[in-house]
């Protein structure tokens, strides 16, 4: 049962990476990068390293994620802004 | 600290301070400048005088410590040592005169009156280093504080020129540095010692030894102009006349030539060189170069030109005596290297004040000097004389002995190239010899200055009688005790004679 | 050419991946026992705290965490040198979103709390001051985005005091151990439980204004551009 | 073959998926990704493997824990030189800028 | 007496609440006081040997121990120098009306102290940490002013720095997984021939080390990074922050590289720093700027430090010695030539009021001092006698001529002539006279009496080489073993 769980957290894990670096839209790309936090947290509490998994958490997945999240926001607006309306963003 | 340690030290410090303190005062202080000049040289004059004297008593003057592991710097005193900074303790205080006059009103005199300094500090290291590496040391601190001096004028020129004195002479110093490590790494830290090191040696090291033999000389060919690398010194006419008196009497091609007399004889050793087959090879390239450098200047009409291909040509005399092999050609070959070095630097001396009097910079605008001139001209015919050999002045010495010396060593060919390259000298010389005094001035001169009661300025006047009178009495008094032959006798004996 | 520098990498990614699968398979054989654990074991009543991760970070390890607690502090000062305007607050997120706000109201102060035990806890369960800080940061977002004022966000010297507070405090600990003639960030016997928890407790607080410093001197807006140019 | 172990083989290839995502993805934030991928991949491997043998280990937990703190300082610095580069240049990559100064 | 080391971190912490003028006086003192410190840690231990700190009061392995041995203290004692001649330099040079200059001061000595940190430093993590200070503080010093170019290059020179910290962090997880402990002397003392985890493990970690150091090919980060930053900051990276890396890359080779390293990957470094000497001089002799000449310098010179890898494996214990002894002159006699040389650039640029090199026609009737500088450290680059540079050419001679591998020789030679061929590049374009204009500003007094005593230090360096020498070789094995506890 357990080794199913590892597995599967493994899996999920580099899915998710994978995920990250390859989907097209930044603002996805930084959501699944969150999650991928999310797992990173759950990963580290299947290797009972239940204070990385909190830190993981509370600074991997949310910090960052905020801090990247702004980050595309800004790019997007700063788009937005620049070009002229109809080309692609 | 002991005064034998102290002086060779003194010797080198009197003109490397005076550099610092130089390059430390404004543009503006000229006479407290000309002070610490003329101080400095006859300072180090002085020191110079009295360890000559003290060699010539049997007297050691060493200093040494160590450096880096396996390496020392060393400085020491022999007759050989003695002998170049003699030279250049003499020439540098009247170069020094002749420059303060001929950069009276220029800018950049701090500049170059600091280079110049550090330039006689090398040369004195040069003069006094121990050993190859410290040798080394000081050789490659010529190369760096000559090319200020080279290319002083900044013109575009000028930094050509000095562009290509850079390339060659560090050229030579990668490929010398090459040779003196890699004889450090066969044999350790060689001091110079008057019989050489490889008297006998394992044979199995003559291969590289040979290599290394020829890494060096070819090293050090570059400062002395030979042959195949000789490129760099016409161009660098174009620096003040100074510094050229500097270049070719003194400083860097005596460096190199003095550099290879001491590989010969005090590293290898002439009996190794000699028995390696090693002098036979060298002593035709330098009788080639002596041919070349004298067919050269035939052909040119600027007046700085045809001297510097004289000095590729008369350098190579010095290089030609070391490679007859007998005492004889040892001391045709070092009492050149003094002889060579008076003559020289009187026929820059006039070259320059012809250039700066008259702003003749042309063989064939001297038509009338003579008249206009008497002075410098005299000197300037004593210098010519001399150099094509004409008895008894200094150049027929040199030429006398080093016939005598081929005889000895049964290579009667260069007996041959002597004459040979005399007669070349004089197809150079006399004609402007006699263009000085029997030609009638052809048109006014291009751009005259008067500097009242003598015929140029004092500064200018005084230091190219002084070397004539020098180079007639070195000449007349060679027999004697005390003369540069005698000098070059004792070293010869001390090398020859274990 | 793009196109085979893309291969070549991921080819080249690829090797390595399995290069260093199969060094960590040959390590994990590796018969070296580490006496490490035994060590740690043995010194933990020594440190003052129970939780071994807390005695690591904060007395077997504390040169490490002291410097890493430096390059938060130079992030964070990089960050605010580069931030653009005198006020690092800004207007346009100061929104009305009445629901935000009604959430902020308990949020908040649940998250502080939050904070505050997890501090705590360090000393002998899963906790510290890494954790609570950064619950304190997440909390500081949360009331910029929800647009509540933060007087004390401007690049004077408050701000930097709060950046710098942990990391001298830290260091004073140890300079004055160094001082009384222990090593340097040794704590003085009997004393390291309450030090430990004091220097957390500052470490806490300069974290999260680090982290909600660097997040707050991300934006750039338009209107206030910084004079350029320098010395040379 | 413990879970620890298995969790090292997987920070593995966290490594090398971050590593290409870092010399293949141009974008400034997609490289800043790609970094803490990698970097996570790399904390995976310390503990994991670590932690084969004697289990529970806090050496390299508090180093990891280290770790994290300064990667979400640099992290979070690179953001805000990132926005900063974007809010001049208009730029969010370092490719093809052709300032001259290469 | 270690601890007094870390006061630079006091100093970081209390000049950021200052700002930039009070930061300055505050930090002349600090920088006295660190001047002092270090001598008399030096004189301490050249007296008396060298020793093993454990900080906290917990010895290695549990905790962190520093390694104070003659190597480390003299390159704290350079730093003293070297940083001591930048800080003075920035506050005269640095315009003190910008408001973010203040943060300057903080992350000088937040630099300062990660340097200390690593050249003390014993523990692999501790060395990530001390490494990781450095950069971040490094690209903070680079970004400061943040204006378009200086942040690209502060973005190129963080991802670079932050890669190479990766690469050597997952090196030192493989090493810790394996061998259960951090401490550099720990591992050395397991570690068998056959380990290739181990060996790919050291390859991680040189490769990650060798980017921060910007070994060619990997040095593309560096020139753009070094030519923009304000030149103190400048100087500060080309002297110092770039050779930290390579000390652990070392240090790392010397004690593990004989079981680990092959000869495969010592002629590997080799090769790739004999390319870095001369790609980087051929790149500086070509460049427009007065500052990036300077910054493909570095590329070069640090390219010879790469001759360590293959002169010491494999080779007679006195050959290795001789190679170890030429590159620690050489990384003291770059800091100093380098930091001289970017000071004197910086002043140069400021008097001439362009960074272009054809803009300096003339300046050597103006500005003859900086000039005078600037050449005594390019003939320290160049390798001639009596420099420093020297020396350590010497010592790399005669350590690739005792080896046998003769290919190096040729490496050293053309790599002084390609240095001089770019130095002689800038006297040439200083000594020329053709558009002379009067429009010079002369920079304080001060700023150009550093370049100047920095360069005379690395000229010095030469003729004193042997006792310098005989201090770092100090028999580290006196106090070895016996971890004493300071006193």
């Amino acid at each position: 049962m357990s080794w199913l769980l590892d597995g599967l957290l493994i899996v999920s894990l580099l899915v998710t990476a994978v995920a990250v670096l390859l989907s097209r839209d930044l603002f996805r790309a930084v959501v699944m990068f969150m999650a991928f936090g999310l797992l990173m947290a759950l990963a580290w509490v299947r290797l009972q390293a239940p204070d990385i998994a909190l830190a993981e958490a509370a600074i991997g997945a949310g910090l960052t994620g905020v801090l990247l999240l702004d980050a595309v926001s800004h790019f997007q607006r700063g788009r937005l802004r620049e070009q002229p309306p109809g080309e692609e963003g | 600290m002991s005064l034998t340690a102290l002086l060779p030290i003194l010797a080198l410090l009197s003109s490397l301070l005076a550099a610092v303190v130089i390059f430390a005062l404004p543009e503006s202080s000229h006479r407290l400048r000309t002070l610490v000049n003329l101080l400095a040289a006859v300072l180090k004059l002085g020191i110079v005088a009295a360890m000559t004297w003290g060699v010539f008593r049997g007297v050691d003057f060493s200093v040494s410590f160590s450096m880096l592991p396996g390496v020392s710097f060393m400085l020491r005193a022999d007759a050989l040592a003695m002998l170049f900074a003699g030279l250049s303790a003499v020439l540098w205080l009247l170069t020094t005169i002749y420059a303060v006059g001929y950069l009276e009103d220029s800018p950049n005199r701090s500049r170059f009156f600091g280079f110049f300094s550090l330039c006689v500090a090398s040369t004195m290291g040069i003069a006094l280093a121990g050993n190859l590496f410290t040798f080394f040391l000081f050789y490659e601190m010529l190369t760096l504080s000559t090319y200020p001096l080279v290319v002083h004028r900044g013109t575009a020129r000028a930094l050509q020129a000095g562009r290509n004195y850079i390339i060659y002479t560090l050229g030579g110093g990668v490929v010398l540095l090459l040779g003196i490590a890699w004889l450090h790494g066969l044999a350790g830290d060689l001091a110079f010692r008057e019989t050489g090191h490889f008297q006998s040696v394992d044979p199995a090291l003559h291969g590289q030894l040979t290599l290394v033999f020829v890494l060096l000389v070819a090293g050090l060919g570059v400062k002395a102009g030979m042959f195949p690398v000789h490129g760099w010194l016409p161009q660098a006419m174009v620096a003040p006349a100074p510094v050229s008196a500097l270049l070719h009497a003194v400083a860097v091609v005596k460096a190199g030539a003095f550099g290879i007399v001491r590989v010969v004889y005090d590293i290898f050793g002439i009996d190794f060189a000699y028995r390696q087959g090693l002098l036979e090879p060298l002593a035709w390239l330098a009788a080639f170069t002596v041919l070349y450098g004298s067919l050269r200047a035939l052909w040119q009409l600027d007046l700085k030109r045809r001297l510097a291909f004289s000095t590729i040509s008369q350098v190579s005399y010095i290089i030609l005596g070391v490679t007859l092999f007998g005492p004889l050609g040892t001391v045709g070959g070092l009492v050149h290297l003094l002889h060579q070095g008076i003559m020289k630097i009187t026929l820059f001396f006039c070259a320059g004040n012809y250039a700066e009097t008259l702003g003749v910079h042309r063989v064939d605008e001297l038509d009338g000097a003579g008249a206009r001139m008497p002075a410098t001209s005299i000197a300037f015919t004593a210098a010519a004389l001399g150099m094509i050999g004409v008895p008894p002045l200094a150049g027929f010495v040199t030429k006398w002995t080093l016939g005598a010396g081929a005889l000895a060593a049964q290579m009667e060919w260069v007996v041959l190239v002597l004459l040979l390259s005399s007669l070349l000298n004089a197809a150079y010389f006399l004609p402007i010899v006699y263009r000085l005094w029997f030609l009638p001035v052809a048109a006014p001169w291009p751009e005259e200055r008067r500097w009242g009661r003598l015929e140029t300025n004092a500064w200018l006047f005084w230091p190219p009688l002084v070397t004539m009178l020098l180079l007639v009495l070195v000449g007349l008094l060679a027999p004697t005790a005390f003369s540069p032959l005698s000098w070059a006798q004792l070293i010869a004996v001390r090398m020859y004679l274990p | 050419m793009r196109r085979l520098l893309v291969l070549v990498s991921l080819a080249a990614c690829t090797a390595l991946t399995i290069a260093l699968a199969l060094a960590v398979l040959v390590a994990a054989e590796s018969a070296v026992v580490s006496e490490l654990p035994q060590q740690l074991a043995a010194s933990l009543g020594r440190s003052g705290v129970e939780h071994p991760t807390t005695a690591v970070l904060l007395n077997f390890r504390s040169y490490d965490t002291l410097l890493e607690i430096g390059v938060l502090v130079i992030a964070g000062m990089s960050g605010i040198s580069l931030a653009s305007t005198r006020s690092l607050e800004d207007p346009a997120l100061r929104s009305s979103d009445v629901l935000l706000y009604a959430l902020q109201r308990w949020f908040v102060p649940l998250m502080l709390l939050l904070a505050a035990y997890l501090l705590w806890a360090g000393s002998h369960r899963p906790g510290g001051a890494f954790q609570a800080g950064a619950v304190l940061a997440a909390t500081g977002v949360l009331m910029r985005l929800g647009g509540l004022p933060m007087a004390f966000i401007r690049p004077g010297v408050l701000l930097r005091l709060g950046l710098v507070l942990g990391f001298a405090v830290f260091l004073l600990v140890a300079i004055a151990s160094a001082l009384a003639g222990e090593a340097f960030l040794a704590y003085p016997p009997g004393m390291a439980g309450g030090l430990i928890l004091a220097i957390e407790t500052v470490l806490t607080l300069s974290i999260g204004m680090i982290l909600l410093a660097l997040f707050v001197a991300a934006p750039v807006s338009a209107e206030h551009e910084p004079e350029e140019g320098g010395g040379s | 073959m413990s879970p620890d172990l298995l969790y090292a083989l997987a920070g593995v290839g966290l490594c090398g998926i971050g590593l290409a995502g870092f010399l293949l993805l141009d974008h400034l934030l997609r490289r800043l990704l790609a970094f803490n991928l990698l970097g996570s991949g790399v904390f995976l491997v310390l503990v994991g493997l670590a932690q084969h043998r004697g289990g529970p280990d806090p050496v390299p937990q508090a180093l990891v824990l280290t770790g994290i703190v300064v990667a979400i300082a640099a992290t979070a610095l690179a953001i805000v030189l990132i926005r900063r580069y974007f809010h001049l240049t208009g730029r969010t990559s370092l490719a093809d800028a052709g300032d001259g100064q290469s | 007496m270690a601890g007094l080391l870390f006061t630079p971190l006091a100093w970081a912490a209390l000049s950021l609440l200052l700002d930039f003028r009070r930061g300055r006086w505050l930090s002349w003192l600090g920088m006295l006081i660190q001047v002092l410190v270090s001598l008399s840690l030096w004189f301490a231990v050249a007296g008396g040997g060298g020793f093993f700190y454990a900080l906290a009061g917990w010895e290695a392995p549990l905790g962190i121990a520093l390694r104070v041995d003659g190597l480390a203290v003299s390159f704290v004692l350079l730093t003293a120098a070297v940083a001591t001649a930048c800080g003075v330099h920035a506050g005269v040079y640095l315009d003190p009306g910008k408001s973010w200059q203040r943060y300057f001061w903080p992350l000088f000595w937040f630099l300062w102290a990660g340097l200390n940190g690593v050249w003390l430093g014993a523990d692999l993590f501790n060395l990530y940490v001390g490494l990781e200070l450095i950069s971040l503080a490094a690209v903070g010093l680079v970004a400061l002013g943040g204006e378009a170019a200086a942040l690209r290059a502060a973005l190129r020179y963080l991802f670079a720095a932050l890669l190479g910290s990766l690469a050597y962090l997952l090196g030192v997880a493989l090493l810790y997984g394996q061998f259960g402990t951090l401490s550099l002397t720990g591992i050395a003392g397991v570690v068998g021939a056959t380990e290739p985890a181990a060996a790919l493990a050291l390859l991680l970690m040189l490769a990650g080390l060798a980017l921060k150091t910007a070994l060619f090919p990997l040095h593309g980060w560096l020139p753009p990074a070094h030519g923009i930053a304000k030149s103190p900051v400048s100087a500060l990276l080309s002297g110092l922050v770039v050779k930290a890396s390579f000390y652990i890359a070392a240090r790392l080779w010397l004690e593990l590289g004989d079981r680990l390293g092959s000869q495969l990957l010592a002629q590997g470094l080799g090769a790739l720093g004999a390319a870095a000497v001369l790609w980087g001089s051929w790149r500086a002799f070509r460049q427009p700027y007065l500052k990036q000449v300077v910054a493909y310098s570095s590329v070069a010179q640090i390219g010879y430090l790469f001759l360590l890898f293959p002169l010491t494996y494999a080779v007679a214990e006195p050959v290795s010695r001789l190679a170890q002894q030429g590159i620690t002159l050489q990384v003291i006699s770059h800091a100093l030539a380098k930091a001289a040389m970017f000071l004197a650039a910086g002043n140069l640029i400021l008097s001439v009021r362009s960074k272009r090199v054809d803009a300096l026609g003339g300046v050597s009737h103006f500005l003859p001092f900086s000039l005078f500088s600037f050449g005594l450290a390019g003939v320290s680059l160049m390798g001639m006698p009596p420099t420093g540079g020297f020396a350590a050419k010497w010592l790399l001679l005669q350590a690739s001529l005792a080896s046998g591998q003769w290919w190096w020789i040729a490496v050293l030679l053309l790599g002084g002539v390609l240095a001089a061929a770019y130095v002689f590049r800038i006297y040439r374009a200083s000594f020329l006279e053709d558009s002379v204009s009067d429009d010079f500003y002369h920079p304080p007094k001060t700023l150009e009496a550093i370049p100047m005593i920095l360069a005379l230090l690395a000229l010095g360096l030469g003729l004193v080489a042997e006792p310098v020498l005989s201090v770092l070789a100090l028999p580290f094995e006196v106090a070895a073993g016996v971890t004493a506890v300071q006193p």
